[in-house]
């Protein structure tokens, strides 16, 4: 038990990520499905920047930085690149969305014979 | 096209955003920050003009070719920074103990000299550049997109 | 049929996610950190830089950042390119 | 000349980039279309030189390392130090096969859309595009760091996926990009998720060093199961397969070999987390019973979806769905016994050089099946099978290679598809006889579906709708010409190709010291 308190910023990612997984899974509604992406690439995130925490660390920044260790600097690099590519990702699709709601007039994956697996 | 007083005070405010996020884009090696983080406010001043505005009047001061330059642009003095390293290896920080932001900081906590961090400035602006420019190409493609118009050919 | 399937989908990939979860290093104490502690004390020699995620973002995981950038334009590239207007341009060269 | 080798991997990534960064603004400046077409082609030419040097001093010196940054390309850890830093790039056998199928399918396919998109808008961005994907590609065969090879992953997704779209006026075309980029997000992130459980254990994250350091705890397992999921989804094996056949077959033509070809590059990074990162101690048995088992379901139900299909691009699509079985079945069955020496070189090393080889014949003959399918779809505007009908009448180039691609995916010979079709059926008789059977069959029925469009298409009556149509242009026969000699040349020189670029491939991927070494040699 201590354990999972001990482990509760990546308990929260997982929570996330697993709703995330459902939103995907079971939601018809692309705008949705879009937002569920969105979640699991924050959860993914939230676990990555999770992972390089030290008790009592400071921001790896040697500007004016008060003593004590530092927290590790690439899982904080590699979620910055993530979050880039994640709006990359999300601008896309949503133009697609868009083309989509033109094409048949509605945002249903089920009327638009499409999505699943 | 909201009313007067919203677009008279957004008018104001986008100076202070820009020179914010110019800020945050400039001292991206010294502090939190840097060219996508800072590229990403200059940007939500944009969005800001967008809301206060509308597509049709931002397209007249923000044309497709100009964005289109000035993110290709900015991508292509990224990669040159990095292919300017080549004489030793691709990435090479060549510019560590020359003249330009060439300076080491002493190490250990110290209050920070602009000066310092080889070609990381000089790539903070580069990568600054192009994400203003993309994401405000993306954000206005879209809106005009939403509204049934087109972005010049 | 399709919400049996998803849902067994779904209680594996979940399952992975919590067993993971509590299998993982504890919060706050990440054992082998080498890499990280050779950049923490190593970064501002090395590239000048007060900031070690700067140095991580633009020198040591250059290649990285150039990729994200290049994500970017792509996906600028991409959304442009499908917004684009229809009309055929005229047999030219 | 010297220089040109040294830095050969990273040129090879880096000028397509540029490339694509350049080609927005040499379309708006004076230079206009036909300045871009020949900078593009001027470009790749040069690419496909520096392809060439780096496949010849691969295969002669071995495996190659180029570090990002460091003051000399070999020096992959830091002085006195035993993990990797930096970012890494590793080419070894596997990486610059990939690396060859890839540029010369990319090659042919730029060659091919010079004709076709003459007439189309946004040619600026579909070329840029087209850059980014081939640079993505070949960064994601030639990476020896995970993260890196996520970002390529997602660069080339985005990029299929503006691709696959381009043909904004159909809905369909919407569709199958918006399935691509979906599928691909959460498969990447799922990648994402894997390389977080990996750095959170061992704090490196080149694939060498982790694969140095595996200890292969429980964790590990989950993250293989991740990654093995993500690829599998990228690769269109069989449970999770059904955005191949949308995908593929709105894209536009040159396009459609391309993102085939990024779908075996996801192949290429299933094998080398498999070989290479999981290829240590444990026994490999149950993965390779696991790719086996998705290779040949891949295998019969895509036969099985194929025969009944009429639109000619998605038969084709399915059709590359069965194929990919025949690739995972080989492999799998070298990767089942990888652990048992006597196997391994009895028939495991044969099992895997088939499958391999399979990769490379397939991306042919299946690329220049689809631009012949697009050629049709060019002249008569549909993709129906149905309402086609003597078109090998005037269309003569097209019907002759649509011959030369069907035979060679049924495995007849002297055609490609022979040569590793029969590779795979030795080996895997000496393994399970019944999979080879099921092999032999699946091939019969692609040949009763090949032969059936055919007749459909190309002979029969001359429809008087079609009366009018006339051959491709040359760009297009140029290009389909290039595929068509490959799958010639390499189903009457099997031996050759074999030993010259499948086998150091193979070696490549069962001795995963050598790959280990090449970064972590310096290590005590």
């Amino acid at each position: 038990m201590e354990h999972v308190a001990h482990n509760f910023p990546f308990l929260a990612s997982a929570l996330l990520m697993g709703i995330s997984f459902y939103i995907v899974i079971f939601r018809k509604n692309l705008i949705k499905l879009i937002m569920g992406i969105g979640m699991l690439s924050s959860g993914v995130n939230l676990f990555i920047v999770a992972l390089g925490y030290r008790t009592g660390g400071n921001a790896p920044i040697y500007t004016d930085v008060p003593e004590g260790p530092m927290v590790l600097s690439v899982p904080q690099a590699l979620t910055l690149t993530s979050i880039v590519i994640n709006v990359a990702v999300l601008a896309l699709m949503l133009t697609m969305v868009v083309h989509i709601y033109r094409h048949t007039g509605d945002i249903d994956s089920e009327k638009s014979r499409k999505l699943k697996g | 096209m909201l009313s007067k007083i919203v677009r008279t005070v957004a008018n104001q405010l986008i100076l202070f955003i820009l020179v914010f996020g110019l800020y945050v884009i400039a001292h991206g090696h010294l502090t939190p920050g840097g060219g996508f983080q800072g590229g990403a406010v200059v940007v939500s001043g944009v969005v800001m003009l967008l809301v206060a505005f509308n597509s049709q009047e931002l397209k007249k001061s923000l044309r497709e070719r100009l964005l289109t330059i000035m993110e290709s642009t900015g991508a292509l003095i990224f990669a040159a920074l990095g292919f300017a390293g080549l004489g030793t290896v691709f990435f090479y920080n060549f510019l560590v103990g020359s003249p330009i932001f060439g300076r080491i900081p002493e190490p250990g906590p110290n209050p920070g000299d602009f000066w310092t961090g080889g070609f990381i400035p000089l790539m903070n602006f580069a990568v600054g550049i192009k994400v203003i420019a993309g994401l405000s190409a993306v954000i206005l493609a879209i809106a005009l997109f939403a509204n049934g118009e087109e972005m010049e050919e | 049929m399709r919400q049996v399937v998803g849902l067994i989908l779904l209680l594996v990939l979940v399952a992975f996610l919590v067993s993971g979860m509590l299998l993982i290093h504890p919060f706050g104490d990440p054992s082998p950190s080498d890499m990280d502690d050779y950049i923490i004390e190593n970064a501002q020699e090395e590239t000048g830089s007060n900031s070690v995620v700067a140095s991580v973002v633009f020198d040591y995981r250059g290649l990285d950042t150039l990729g994200e950038a290049t994500i970017l334009f792509t996906a600028v590239t991409g959304v442009l390119l499908l917004v684009r207007t229809l009309k055929r341009k005229e047999e030219s060269s | 000349m010297d220089f040109l080798v040294t830095h050969s991997p990273i040129l090879i990534v880096a000028l397509p980039l540029v490339a694509a960064f350049a080609i927005p603004l040499i379309s708006i400046s004076r230079a206009g279309d036909r300045g871009r077409n020949i900078f593009s082609l001027v470009i790749f030419g040069l690419i496909s030189f520096l392809v060439a040097i780096l496949a010849k001093n691969v295969h002669t010196v071995g495996i190659r390392v180029y570090t990002f940054g460091a003051t000399v390309p070999e020096l992959t850890l830091p002085h006195g130090y035993m993990v990797p830093v930096r970012i890494i790039f590793e080419v070894d056998g596997m990486s610059i096969f990939m690396g060859l199928i890839v540029t010369t399918v990319a090659l042919a396919s730029l060659i091919y859309s010079l004709h076709f998109m003459k007439s189309q808008t946004g040619q600026a961005r579909f070329y840029s595009l087209m850059m980014l994907l081939y640079a993505a590609m070949m960064g994601l065969a030639f990476t020896g760091d995970m993260f890196n090879m996520f970002v390529f992953l997602e660069i080339a997704s985005i990029a299929g996926a503006g691709l696959a779209a381009y043909r904004t006026n159909m809905a369909d075309a919407v569709e199958g990009g918006f399935k691509y980029i979906v599928i691909s997000a959460i498969s990447a992130l799922l990648v994402l998720f894997a390389i977080g459980i990996l750095y959170a254990q061992y704090n490196v994250l080149n694939i060498a060093a982790l694969a140095y350091y595996m200890q292969y705890t429980s964790l590990d397992m989950i993250a293989l199961g991740l990654l093995a999921g993500a690829f599998v989804i990228k690769l269109a094996g069989v449970p999770l397969h059904m955005w191949a056949p949308d995908t593929y077959t709105v894209a536009p033509a040159g396009t459609t070999p391309m993102i085939l070809a990024a779908s075996y590059t996801s192949m290429y990074a299933l094998y080398r987390v498999t070989f290479t990162l999981y290829g240590g101690q444990i026994n490999t048995t149950a993965i390779g019973w696991i790719v086996i088992i998705v290779g040949v379901l891949s295998m019969f139900v895509g036969v099985m979806m194929a025969v009944h299909q009429t639109d000619i691009k998605r038969m084709m699509a399915y059709h590359a769905i069965s194929q990919g079985g025949y690739m995972l079945l080989g492999v799998g069955v070298g990767l089942a016994v990888l652990t048992d020496p006597v196997a391994l070189a009895n028939y495991g090393r044969d099992a895997i050089n088939g499958g391999i080889f399979h990769i490379i014949n397939h991306v042919f003959y299946k690329a220049l099946l689809f631009m012949t399918a697009e050629a049709i779809f060019f002249r008569i505007g549909t993709r129906d099978t149905n309402k086609m009908g003597g078109l090998a009448r005037n269309m003569k180039w097209t019907a002759a290679f649509y011959v030369i691609g069907a035979l060679a995916i049924s495995g007849i010979p002297p055609f490609n598809g022979f040569a590793s079709k029969l590779l795979i059926y030795e080996a895997v008789l000496k393994f399970n006889p019944i999979l080879s059977v099921i092999a032999m069959f699946v091939s019969l029925v692609t040949l009763a579906s090949f032969a059936k469009v055919f007749y459909a298409a190309f002979t029969g009556p001359e429809m008087p709708a079609y009366k009018e149509v006339k051959e491709v242009p040359k760009s297009m026969i140029i290009g389909m010409a290039i595929l068509a000699t490959c799958v010639i040349f390499f189903g009457l020189f099997p031996g050759l190709v074999v030993n010259t670029i499948v086998a150091p491939a193979t070696n490549a991927l069962i001795n995963h010291e050598l790959y280990i070494n090449a970064v972590m040699g310096a290590v005590p």
